[in-house]
């Protein structure tokens, strides 16, 4: 079936609700009004309000619920209504989540998934824009996922509430309703800890994720006129990173741009630039160029287009990088 | 009837005599123009909201009364600290509507508070704003100020973390706070007896030591007389009191939220039974203080308002690129200096 | 007297008849074993701690029955979420001595929980449980099992955000939750009246729209009596209850506090004369049961665990590298791998 | 006089709130208590409880209302605990300290120091060892400070207070009373946002800050015997990052080691080796190399040693730089 990425995300928390009675799902408007952007839509009807939540406004309880809850044995969906509210879940997420495993030397484990909209590009409000994915790459104990297809956001959705750790599933908004794609109707898993390669090429290595991966392959079409095929590899999971896709493909054309809508400074992109300066220096015949937004708040509607990577942004950073 | 609530009007325009605050003739002409003015700025925004001449934003219908009647029982030196939903109290704080506008079309600029007026920027995460206000207060305080701290916000907020924190600050300080609390009876789909097993919000106020209570959030006069008594106190070192306005979300949550997914058009038109302004409109009118003519005025004078903000607020400029960089510190950084000349650079080359 | 306090055992000992619990002899003696053991293991670990053989820990001192009291009236079932002062609990629940000495000397091992307790990890944030507690009694109510959840806490921890979120959530889903309050007078040298202006911290219940009751802490019969009834209302669907245990924190802090810098001997001296074990011991004694040498016993089993608990827990290897990276997440990363690896090579070269 | 951290850190803030009415303090045990390190010792007795205020426990709204005092026109002072508790006062740091004057486009300016003990090295509780630094330094609008001696702590925690954004002054436990060292009488100002080569070296550039300055100061002692004498810079402020004092070094010096103590992946030291390795990768002889944690939870007091990085290992670090 086509499906869009809301479609195929809503038919996982189905799915995955049908086959295992632990999955609970829990958050914000999520039963009744079927969720904001209506991912959750039809849970109630099928699974009750006993397992499709409607919680009260408080976003630290709906983590902390849902680390209590999968102690006493179930795996519970959070929803985050927007990821610029995730903060009042930090400690939650960071001092608990992420840590309970060890803490307690793998007595007690956390298999939550926290999914949230993530990003810009759709004018939205304040603090509904956010892409501040690095704030949890960096906490151990937690695994970051970002589809960018609806078919990769059925497979890594279906995977991350099977995962036995805890996930932050970030949703690009800007790719909710972006397209349809061939969906499998049967349940089935993209592995986290993956990156994949959605375009080969040579000369280059572009590295995205989210809502960059259709940017990144608009700058590669635009480029292309010029005889420029840059390879395009979507991370898909933010942590753990898969560095030896990354750098198999860098090592093999010698040039990395990295794009990301996060601020530059101590974005994602940071860590990969790293790893790739590390381990491949030598096989680098330029330095590793960022194409990300700007080190400012993600500006409202008015401003958003001066801050959000354009494609012929990352064209000029693709061809920046060939000349270097 | 609602448990324990305070009422200057009943539904059909009746005043209890006792209750009647002392207000002159031109104050109560005055705030009922307030709130002829809120409803209309806000229809008017909602149509430009469809023609896509405006962003999403939370209309403020229905919840005229307890925005105007307690924005009017401020003094200048008193701080707000409003939420998201708060379109009437800014109109009758003054608040250019051209802001408010800009503002909800998604330019910043909208929110460079004029000078001369103390309040806040909106917050947008649920109940946040409730611990600016208590350090406000805090501050009024320290300085000897005769000012206290007003913040709005809904009954969805009372759930969150925040409230509780600073709502305790406020008792553990006496801090000259008042919390008005918007109980609509949604945050967005959850209705209020999903967002708290309480019997009513006001009760709350006693977990922290002071006082709550409840008003008729569609009665101005009640919202007025509870606000001013709730600010006298705190400005006089009663320290702080917490008022439940209990009201009705007449539209939906944002333009973006159909409402009709949760809740049921019987529950809306009961409430529209209520309106606050025919409420009042009724009141005047047995006071031969509203006709046909007085309308008529309160409309245009609305209009003209309405149309000079809005064309104002299309005739702002976007912002510009060193717009969106300089206000990130008090200086440009070199790496912020960087970004803006390549941004520029970028512009220069040519449509993005 | 202190303000609605459920009381069984006045402070000499004397019981009110008509509220005694049902308890047998033996069952009463264990009460006071446990309370003694508690109280000796804690001053074992205080010495320790001086000799330089356990690190920072929060003495249980003077909490002994409100430690003990509620938890012996939990069941297998039901599961808990304590704090960082809760050494009586976990005695009571038999959780091995040696876990928690190992645990407060610097080894994550001492909170490997053992399968069969259903007792969470220590939860070092301040009111930070209490939100997993409630999720856990929403599961436990999902599950239809007949179970509750206990968390354990601190006055100070009613300050903060989880505390308010958490019992607002038990209180909309009406969860089989009981929230017991050790209110010691003190969050570090924070004295409760600084902490929040409410008169009793079991009033706090009334936001949330359940009941709080207040229960002298030093009184192990009263804390057993009203933790078992509020058990029993949880399981069978009565929804939550929050307990404030009214009682005195009689060491410092931690090991790294200094109390006399923020209270008063006069205070603490007032308060040693509540002793809970002492209170208790009166009260078995007119009962007959106990004397001289049923104190021997107790103090010489007492003695036996904990030096046998403090063996195992000096003999326990520190933990090999390996164990800091393989609870990070269910499968080793390969970056992981890579990290272990290269301090394993980094340890053969030789001390760091 | 010769002061150690502690000292030099509390004559800053009661010359400040000497100076200037504005400034307060508050925090959990800091008035009658002093502190729980003893910081804010004397600042009651002599400032009064409307100044040095005792607040209950509640970590967001210490910084919420700070911003709220800021409004109003107070400097407010907020001590968190412990930096492990800050994760609870996140949404107040991020959604409105770092970003209200570019919201208000400078109406409202946040002027407040937060200040908290940070780092690991002294064998702490659980929560009590935290060196999250890249979470702040990520952040547009936000300052991040750590000094790592007592007359940096006292110029810079001067300069903070006086500064007109919202600062995250790090202090780094491990050095409270490492040490004394001749501080001013008067109050004088360290300037925010410029490092500091505090050892003059060349053929390798070592970075660090807080208390990785005395370890990598032991470092380089130690592979002194072999005749190899690094440069070590401190950062001092690690937001915004003094780039040029870094690759002014790199450039002269050719290879970089980077050391902190958080884990390593998407902890600072990667925005460092990244801009390194964008403006400076020609003039690299070697890889930029990541001395850090690892990526795990700080272990307890019997692990904490396999975590914190040890002279030793700076120094085979060093060494196996100049070997690549
Ligand atoms: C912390 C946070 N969580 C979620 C949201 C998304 N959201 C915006 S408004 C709203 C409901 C607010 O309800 P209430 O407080 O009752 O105010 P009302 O909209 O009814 O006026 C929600 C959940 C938010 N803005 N902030
Ligand atoms: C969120 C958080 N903030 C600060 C601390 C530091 N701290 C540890 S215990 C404590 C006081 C706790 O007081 P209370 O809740 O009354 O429990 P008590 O120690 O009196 O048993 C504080 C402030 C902490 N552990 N967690
Ligand atoms: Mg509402
Ligand atoms: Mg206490």
């Amino acid at each position: 079936m086509r499906l869009n990425m809301v479609q195929a995300l809503n038919q996982a928390m189905h799915q995955e609700m049908e086959r295992d009675l632990r999955v609970v799902a829990l958050g914000e408007d999520i039963a009744v009004d079927g969720g904001v952007f209506r991912l959750t839509e039809g849970l109630l009807e099928k699974f009750g309000p006993e397992r499709v939540i409607d919680t009260p406004l408080a976003e630290s309880t709906i983590v902390g619920a849902s680390i209590g809850m999968a102690v006493a044995g179930l795996r519970p969906i959070a929803e985050i209504q927007f990821m610029g509210f995730i903060y009042l879940a930090m400690n939650q997420i960071i001092a608990h989540a992420a840590r309970l495993r060890n803490r307690s030397r793998g007595r007690f484990t956390v298999p939550i998934v926290i999914r949230t909209p993530y990003g810009a590009g759709v004018k939205a409000l304040e603090h509904h824009s956010e892409s501040t994915e690095a704030l949890f790459c960096q906490i151990p104990g937690l695994k970051v996922v970002v589809p960018s297809t609806p078919y990769d956001a059925k497979g890594l959705l279906i995977a991350s509430i099977r995962d036995e750790d805890p996930v932050i599933f970030l949703e690009p908004t800007k790719l909710y309703r972006a397209g349809r794609q061939e969906v499998p109707e049967e349940p089935y898993e993209v592995a986290l800890g993956q990156a994949k390669v959605v375009r080969e090429g040579e000369g280059l290595t572009v590295v995205a994720w989210g809502a960059m991966i259709p940017v990144a392959q608009q700058a590669a079409e635009i480029v292309g006129k010029d005889g420029i095929f840059p390879e395009v590899i979507d991370l898909r999971t933010l942590a753990p990173l898969d560095r030896e896709t990354v750098l198999e493909s860098v090592r093999r054309n010698g040039r990395l741009l990295v794009v990301h809508e996060a601020p530059k400074t101590c974005g994602l992109g940071a860590e990969i630039a790293a790893f790739v300066a590390e381990r491949a220096m030598f096989q680098l015949e330029a330095p590793v160029l960022r194409i990300t937004g700007q080190d400012i708040t993600v500006p409202l509607a008015k401003g958003e287009d001066y801050y959000y990577p354009s494609p012929e942004r990352v064209a000029r950073g693709i061809k920046k990088i060939l000349e270097s | 009837m609602i448990k324990d609530m305070f009422q200057v009007l009943t539904e059909n325009g009746r005043a209890a005599p006792e209750r009647e605050p002392k207000l002159p003739a031109s104050d109560l002409q005055k705030l009922y123009s307030l709130m002829a003015t809120t409803r209309a700025a806000d229809l008017k925004a909602l149509k430009l909201q469809r023609q896509g001449r405006m962003g999403t934003f939370a209309p403020s219908l229905g919840h005229e009364a307890c925005q105007v009647g307690s924005a009017f029982a401020l003094q200048p030196k008193d701080w707000v600290f409003p939420y998201f939903r708060d379109l009437g109290t800014y109109i009758t704080l003054g608040f250019p509507l051209k802001n408010y506008y800009l503002y909800w079309m998604g330019n910043e600029e909208g929110m460079r508070i004029p000078a001369d007026l103390n309040i806040f920027t909106i917050s947008v995460p649920v109940g946040s704003q409730l611990p600016h206000s208590v350090g406000c207060a805090m501050a009024m305080k320290y300085k000897k100020e005769q000012a206290a701290a007003l913040a709005y916000f809904g009954d969805g907020a009372t759930s969150e973390g925040d409230f509780s924190e600073a709502l305790n600050f406020a008792g553990v300080f006496k801090t000259p706070n008042v919390f008005i609390c918007f109980n609509n009876q949604y945050a967005i789909s959850t209705p209020v007896k999903r967002q708290t097993a309480a019997e009513t919000i006001a009760q709350k106020a006693n977990a922290y030591g002071f006082d709550g209570i409840r008003a008729d959030g569609n009665d101005v006069l009640a919202m007025y007389i509870l606000t001013r008594e709730a600010l006298e106190k705190a400005r006089s070192g009663g320290g702080p009191t917490l008022i439940e306005a209990f009201t009705y979300r007449m539209g939906n949550h944002t333009t973006s939220d159909d409402a009709s997914r949760y809740r049921k058009e019987t529950e809306v038109n009961d409430w529209s039974r209520r309106d606050p302004i025919e409420r009042f409109r009724l009141y005047l009118k047995d006071k031969g203080l509203w006709d046909e003519s007085f309308e008529d005025r309160v409309q245009k004078e609305a209009e003209v308002l309405i149309s000079k903000a809005l064309e104002e607020a299309e005739s702002t400029p976007p912002p510009r690129p060193e717009d969106l960089f300089i206000h990130t510190y008090k200086d440009m950084t070199p790496e912020l200096n960087d970004q803006l000349a390549e941004l520029r650079d970028l512009l220069k080359g040519g449509p993005r």
